[in-house]
């Protein structure tokens, strides 16, 4: 972990230091301009069936944007290392805890009860997934 | 005060009877683990007393202030216990991964969990009953269904447990060893009277079972025997009382209402007839009865019950008025 | 609530300050009436401030990811449902509200600039602009939502069925929403007003963009039932509601309120239906018809997807994720009204900015969050 | 603020840690508490209401063992109604969780203690300090209101779909842990960013508390899992209002979602409660056996493991829930790694001991305590790991005897180490020892003597959550009953030896106990602004210059 404190002390010298860095308006520009272009392709790629691959690109494509924003807009470029590292390690979390969640999720699907009204199972197999089996 | 820990006598110290195959390989573990904790245990409380004697402040000694540090110590205790807990993880999975696999040749009993009863039902004849009747010495496969809330299936003579969920199914097996009769409990807490929902297990030999499922079949002729019948086996029983003492449980009790103008939540009144029974066995949110509004939701028996089983159970409500109550 | 993270820095009290630097000698340097008295140097204030405010982002991406789990685990159980769902969602809605919502990060991202740079009304004027942003932003989703709501789209319990004809609830839902921001927008128009009266160039600064971002709202709303189509009825007569119309407006919240109430009735009734009817599987050619949104919609409402444990499920996480996500735009909003009043008492320069910094990585994040929403919520195909 | 804060006068501080004026005649009034920005204040606060939301689960503690004194099988008979008897435990477990254990360390204790051992003015957000404290604040309004009307029977964990249906206040206790949720994180975010920003020079990382490192390691917990609580019971709440279905099997959500997502907190919220709680157990063998501590690193990235590791157990919650085989066996390997950074901890403690001059007072006694209990504690948790016995312990008193060994015997045993430990800081008194000892040894046994007999209740099968038993448990539910009683006098006791010291205390020299850290050099209790001039940092456990001194009764440190 970063020793900030000191860190910002020794890097600077003196403790009154400048420490704003405006970012150029060109920057700012491009970014916006690069954002609204990424999400007019995204809306143009949903005009195709992609089948499963859909849902691959605008997600890539999000996550473009989304790092546009916050590199730039944020600017975490410029930003202190541990902001990105409390930034990135959210993103670890979320990760850890959809994974887990949906690992779990996905290998009891076949034994849902679609319809959980419905009078219990002479013995058997579920029902499950009602959609998939009258395909 | 009765201070016998050892009530049941084919319980131990530590143990309920063990009457699964399961419970060997449990019981082992548990007692590896105990005995593993009492070796890091011991060690710990004579090495913290003998440090407390020793190394007291007292006059005429003062100790080191500097703070130690034993590379090889700190190693070797982070790395012993390592081993001990993976092979304890080892174990544990090995014992888990026996209760998951299904084996193929299995008797088939299908168990509902609702508020706050079990009933089970036997693939072999269609029978069904409260208390689950068990042949010993052959693989048990249960499929378990809750209707309404979470439920946990435990028979801790068995050492099983498996919850049970609404809206999937859960399967879990035992293979009995050990005639007899043994507590089944529900473990997820599921309301008012979670602590009610125990039933029994009776692990019976081939025979007395396979005579037991021919007389589960067995509807009584009678009526209002019928509606008893049904009344004892559908999961009434347990909130709705029938007894002549006018007990409450958790419902409104049957005695003491049939043909009277009763109230309803809402304010209305109306008539505890035949048309009013079905329409609250059927649609039981409909016409909520006033002083139950906190009472749990009962569910609808709307496809679990035949029409004249319904006649059954109205004839038998019927029947606590007339001829005196049944004990409930 | 967070907010407050960086609340502590500006709204330092004067006196308190005092009192603190005449009781005891603080042995260095004295402080600026910027910096908070427990900080050594603006430095650290503005590091804490901003480090305080990411860890905020972090627990606000993990408060969404909760949403984002459940998105996942009901997609992958039923992915039909959420194509057939996604066709009731006006895409050029989300895509109009993505490019505001990106053109208030530029501006919001400028302003931070403009108070690095002291260019005190240029910064109210970003700060103004991503407020309308904003506001059209909340204007937009009112007229998605509404119209939903008298199609029956609502969430699990509450969705009403989209059978054979096509439910149609008459009850105008715009209305009353428009209540809030329309007397709030003459409250503001009063203010500017006002400000022009007492020729106050700090309220003048203040006021305006707190009108144009009222009328930004009513501009979203225009701008939401212009694309939205025709086909439902003039809810917008109520959206002009001025200080005049109190009364009457009141009168017609009552009446949604009913409305409301009784809208589970018809609910239940078709969840009844449904019950016992999978004939209520519908042809192709029928049930969207009137009710059309998207010309995309090859969907067809077939009875076990369209219904409450099914689409219903679906409107549920549509509601709660835009709907979460709504609220911090207002959230957002009232943070930044508060930093335009501050921004019109010229109060930041290069050293002392963490307050516009601090709202516009919040702001972002509002952002990011949607960036998401779009293509998962309204992109399906 | 300034309105209300009436500075008497300059304070004037000597060296010798005589101090007329401190941060509890800085000034007066009702609102000089209600809007103060002093950490210390609002520690102090946080101490007062912690203590009330303790008092209020004790009380339901003991309902609970008094009703369980009589298997009950006959209702009519039984003292509680089933209703109530599950409306008791649940508000015993709501209120001593949320309210109780987890603010009580970090909150009070943490809240006065940190910027002092950091040699700080303050926290770096006062306001949002004050905040957190009125979020609590809400909280407990909240619960207080489900009190007053129909409370709630979900149990603590709120388990859908039962939360759903039942009949009880459970939005108002929802929307009540939403806010303590939001409370709990603002005040870790505060303590991440002080910790972070405003070190004094000199002070780097390996030079810190052990106490500052595991509210360190406490805060990322509260930032990364509580967000996912509030999520969870918000989620629960438009359940019950508007029948959103995600939780809801009717509808086809998931029950077993829903515990994912609650125990992907609350799981970590075990940590919440447990790091601050070894933190302070580092602290207080240290201090009291005037001896460095053993393996400093090992403790402070131990307390860094245990909040990471903490975050990939929570499955083991679930282990007969119905979850995938896979997901389980994972779940079970990955529970075992929290096991071994505990282990160290106890082992570097009992180093600390070695050799060192051990004084045997009331915050060293419950220090020890810790570690006997704590022990168990953890080793029974090896029983529940494993996936074989967990399969017949999950739900049974085995669990409820093991969370209540970590997290009574734990938690609530360092939070009285260490509020005796900093009591005479907090406070400028001296309590009577002797009597602190004692209330030490009636806690201990109490404790042990309720829960002991639950292990092996819950070994022979006794489930968790019943309002009635069969009776062949009756007797080892007597012996535990005895305890609780044993237990709850001996916590009076405690009680009554910090209330008496209030107003017959001695006055506190400035380091009672010769510590070493930077709270010990200032006041007790200290001036409103902790240190009139930046106080020199050295290693926090360096005893060597502590000398005692037969004047003040105190330690002081001897100058080089």
């Amino acid at each position: 972990m970063a020793d900030t404190h000191s860190h910002s002390h020794s890097d600077h010298g003196h403790a009154d230091g400048e420490f704003s860095h405006p970012m150029p308006v060109w920057m700012l520009l491009a970014v916006f301009f690069a954002l609204l272009g990424l999400t007019f392709l995204t809306v143009f790629q949903a005009q195709f069936d992609l089948g499963s691959l859909e849902i691959v690109f605008s997600l890539i494509i999000a996550s473009i944007k989304a790092g546009l924003v916050i590199a730039f807009f944020m600017h975490l470029v410029w930003d202190k290392p541990l902001n990105a590292i409390a930034i990135f390690s959210s993103l670890i979390f979320v990760a850890l805890f959809l994974g887990f969640t949906l690992m779990d999720a996905q290998q009891y699907n076949e034994r849902l009860i679609m319809d959980p009204k419905n009078e219990i199972l002479e013995n058997s197999t579920p029902k499950a997934r009602l959609i998939k089996a009258s395909e | 005060m009765n201070f016998t820990f050892l009530a049941d006598e084919a319980a131990g110290f530590w143990f309920p009877p063990a009457a699964s195959t399961f419970a060997e390989q449990v019981d082992f573990l548990y007692m590896a683990i105990l005995w593993i904790s009492i070796l890091f245990f011991v060690p710990i409380v004579i090495a913290m007393l003998y440090f407390m004697v020793k190394f007291r402040q007292r006059p005429g000694y003062k100790g080191s202030p500097e703070a130690l540090h034993n590379t090889p110590l700190e190693i070797t205790w982070t790395v012993v216990p390592t081993f001990i807990v993976v092979w304890i993880f080892w174990e544990g999975m090995i014992g888990y991964l026996d209760m998951a696999r299904m084996p193929d040749d299995t008797v088939d009993v299908a168990v509902t969990a609702v508020k706050w009863n079990w009933a089970f039902k036997y693939k072999q004849n269609g029978a069904e009953s409260t208390v689950l009747y068990l042949p010993v010495n052959k693989d048990i496969k249960l499929t378990m269904q809750s209707r309404d809330v979470l439920h946990s299936f435990f028979v801790p003579a068995f050492r099983a447990k498996r919850d049970v969920v609404p809206g999937r199914y859960h399967y879990m097996w035992f293979h009995p060893t050990k005639e007899g009769v043994y507590d089944l409990f529900c473990t997820e807490y599921c309301g008012d009277n979670h602590s009610t929902m125990i039933t029994k297990v009776e692990v019976l030999s081939e025979e007395k079972y396979a005579a037991k499922l021919a007389e589960l079949v067995k509807e009584p002729e009678d009526i209002v025997e019928r509606g008893k019948w049904l009344y004892e086996r559908k999961a009434c029983k347990g909130c709705h009382y029938a007894g002549a003492d006018g007990a409450k449980g958790p419902g409104p009790s049957y005695n003491g209402s049939w043909g009277k103008q009763v109230p309803l939540a809402d304010g209305r009144e109306v008539k505890f007839d035949e048309n009013y029974v079905r329409e609250a066995i059927l649609n039981p949110g409909a016409a909520h009865r006033k002083g139950y509004e906190t009472a749990s939701a009962m569910p609808s028996y709307k496809g679990q019950l035949k029409d004249e089983q319904i006649d059954a159970l109205i004839a038998f409500i019927q029947s606590l008025e007339t001829a005196g109550a049944p004990a409930k | 609530m967070g907010r407050c993270a960086f609340q502590d820095p500006i709204s330092e009290n004067m006196t308190e300050v005092a009192a603190h630097t005449d009781g005891h000698d603080h042995g260095h340097h004295d402080h600026p009436s910027w910096l908070a008295h427990h900080f050594d140097d603006a430095e650290q204030q503005f590091d804490s401030g901003k480090l305080g405010m990411w860890l905020f982002l972090v627990t606000e991406i993990l408060f969404f990811s909760g949403m984002f789990c459940a998105y996942v685990l009901y997609r992958n159980r039923n992915p039909e449902v959420f194509e057939f769902c996604s066709a009731f969602l006006n895409e050029k809605l989300g895509a109009i509200n993505t490019g505001v919502l990106l053109f208030s990060s530029l501006t919001m991202a400028w302003a931070v600039r403009a108070s690095q740079l002291k260019q005190h009304k240029l910064l109210v004027g970003m700060l103004g602009a991503t407020l309308g942003c904003a506001a059209i932003f909340l204007g937009v989703k009112s007229v998605e939502y509404t119209h939903k709501w008298s199609l029956g789209l609502l969430p699990g319990r509450m969705y009403v069925a989209q059978m054979e004809n096509g439910y149609h609830s008459d009850v105008d839902y715009l209305t009353p929403l428009c209540i809030a921001p329309a007397v709030l927008t003459v409250l503001f128009a009063l203010y500017y007003v006002y400000s022009l009266v007492i020729a106050s160039k700090f309220h003048q600064r203040v006021a305006g963009p707190l009108l144009v971002a009222g009328l930004c709202f009513f501009g979203g709303i225009y701008l939401g039932q212009f694309i939205e189509g025709g086909e439902h009825h003039g809810d917008s007569h109520g959206a002009h509601a001025d200080a005049g119309h109190g009364e009457h407006a009141s009168h017609d919240e009552e009446h949604a309120k009913e409305a409301g109430s009784e809208t589970p009735a018809p609910a239940e009734a078709s969840a009844a239906s449904s019950d016992t009817g999978v004939a209520l599987v519908s042809t192709s050619s029928g049930p969207l018809h009137d009710v059309a949104v998207d010309p995309k919609e090859a969907a067809i409402p077939n009875a076990e997807v369209n219904n409450q444990g099914m689409a219903g499920l679906f409107f549920s996480i549509y509601y709660c994720m835009t709907g979460v996500h709504a609220v911090h735009i207002i959230g957002g909003m009232l943070v930044i009204s508060w930093l335009i009043v501050k921004a019109a008492r010229e109060e930041f320069h290069s050293k002392y900015y963490g307050p516009v910094d601090n709202v516009g990585l919040y702001w972002h994040l509002v952002d990011f969050i949607w960036i998401y929403l779009f293509p998962l919520l309204y992109l399906i195909t | 603020m300034s309105a209300v804060t009436t500075p008497i006068t300059a304070p004037t501080t000597t060296h010798d840690g005589a101090t007329e004026h401190h941060y509890l005649n800085h000034s007066s009034g009702f609102l000089s508490w209600a809007l103060t920005l002093d950490h210390k204040r609002i520690g102090m606060m946080y101490l007062a209401g912690i203590l009330f939301a303790f008092f209020l689960g004790g009380v339901f503690a003991l309902a609970i063992r008094i009703h369980l004194w009589n298997p009950n099988q006959d209702p009519d008979a039984a003292w509680l109604t089933n209703a109530t008897y599950n409306r008791v435990f649940t508000l015993h477990g709501a209120i001593m969780v949320f309210l109780f254990i987890i603010p009580s360390i970090p909150a009070a204790l943490g809240n006065f203690l940190l910027p002092i051992m950091l040699g700080t003015k303050d926290v770096a957000f006062p306001r949002l300090n004050l905040g957190s404290f009125y979020l609590w604040i809400t909280g407990l309004i909240f619960f207080a209101y489900t009190l007053f009307s129909t409370q709630i029977d979900t149990g603590w964990t709120f388990y859908t779909p039962y939360s759903i249906e039942a009949k009880s206040a459970v939005e108002a206790a929802t929307l009540g842990v939403f806010i303590l949720g939001f409370s709990s994180i603002f005040t870790g975010l505060n303590f991440i960013v002080t910790i972070n920003t405003m070190r004094p020079p000199g002070m780097s990382w390996f030079k810190m508390p052990l106490f500052l490192w595991a509210l360190y390691a406490t805060s990322i917990i509260q930032v990364l899992a509580t967000p996912v609580l509030g999520i969870t019971v918000l989620l629960l709440a438009l359940e019950r209002t508007f029948g959103i279905g995600i939780f809801d099997p009717s509808l086809n959500g998931d029950p077993v979602t829903f515990q994912h997502f609650f125990w992907f907190y609350s799981h970590p919220a075990v940590y919440i409660m447990i790091l601050p709680a070894m933190g302070i157990i580092s602290e207080l063998m240290s201090v009291h056996s005037h001896k460095g501590i053993f393996g400093y690193r090992m403790i402070a990235y131990s307390s860094i493991a245990i909040a990471l590791f903490g975050f990939l157990v929570w499955g083991h919650h679930m282990f007969t829930s119905g979850m995938a085989d896979v997901t389980t066996i994972v779940f079970s390997a990955l529970t075992f790694t929290v096991s071994i950074p505990s282990a160290i901890k106890v082992f570097n403690w009992l180093g600390t001991m070695y050799q060192g001059t051990v004084a045997l007072n009331t915050p060293m006694i419950y220090a020890l305590a810790f570690i006997f209990l704590f022990t168990i504690g953890g080793l029974t948790g090896l029983f529940l790991g494993a996936l074989a016995t967990d399969m017949h312990l999950h739900d049974t008193y085995f669990v409820v005897a093991h969370f209540h060994y970590v997290m009574m015997g734990g938690t609530l045993v360092a939070f009285l180490g260490g509020l005796f430990h900093w009591w005479p800081k907090m406070t400028g008194k001296m309590f009577n020892d002797p009597m602190g000892i004692v209330s030490a040894a009636i806690v201990f046994v109490g404790f042990n003597l309720t829960f002991l007999p639950q292990f092996v209740l819950g070994t022979r099968g006794m489930p968790r959550r019943y309002a009635s038993y069969v009776p062949e448990f009756q007797s080892l539910h007597q012996l535990s009953t005895v305890g609780a009683c044993i237990l709850g006098f001996g916590l009076l006791v405690a009680g009554l030896v910090l209330l008496h010291s209030l107003f017959y205390g001695k006055k506190a020299p400035m380091n009672p106990w010769g510590g070493a850290t930077l709270e010990w050099e200032c006041s007790s209790p200290p001036p409103h602004d902790n240190f009139s001039h930046p106080p020199a940092v050295g290693d926090p456990y360096d005893f060597a210059n502590v000398e005692y001194d037969g004047k003040t009764g105190g330690y002081y440190k001897k100058k080089k």
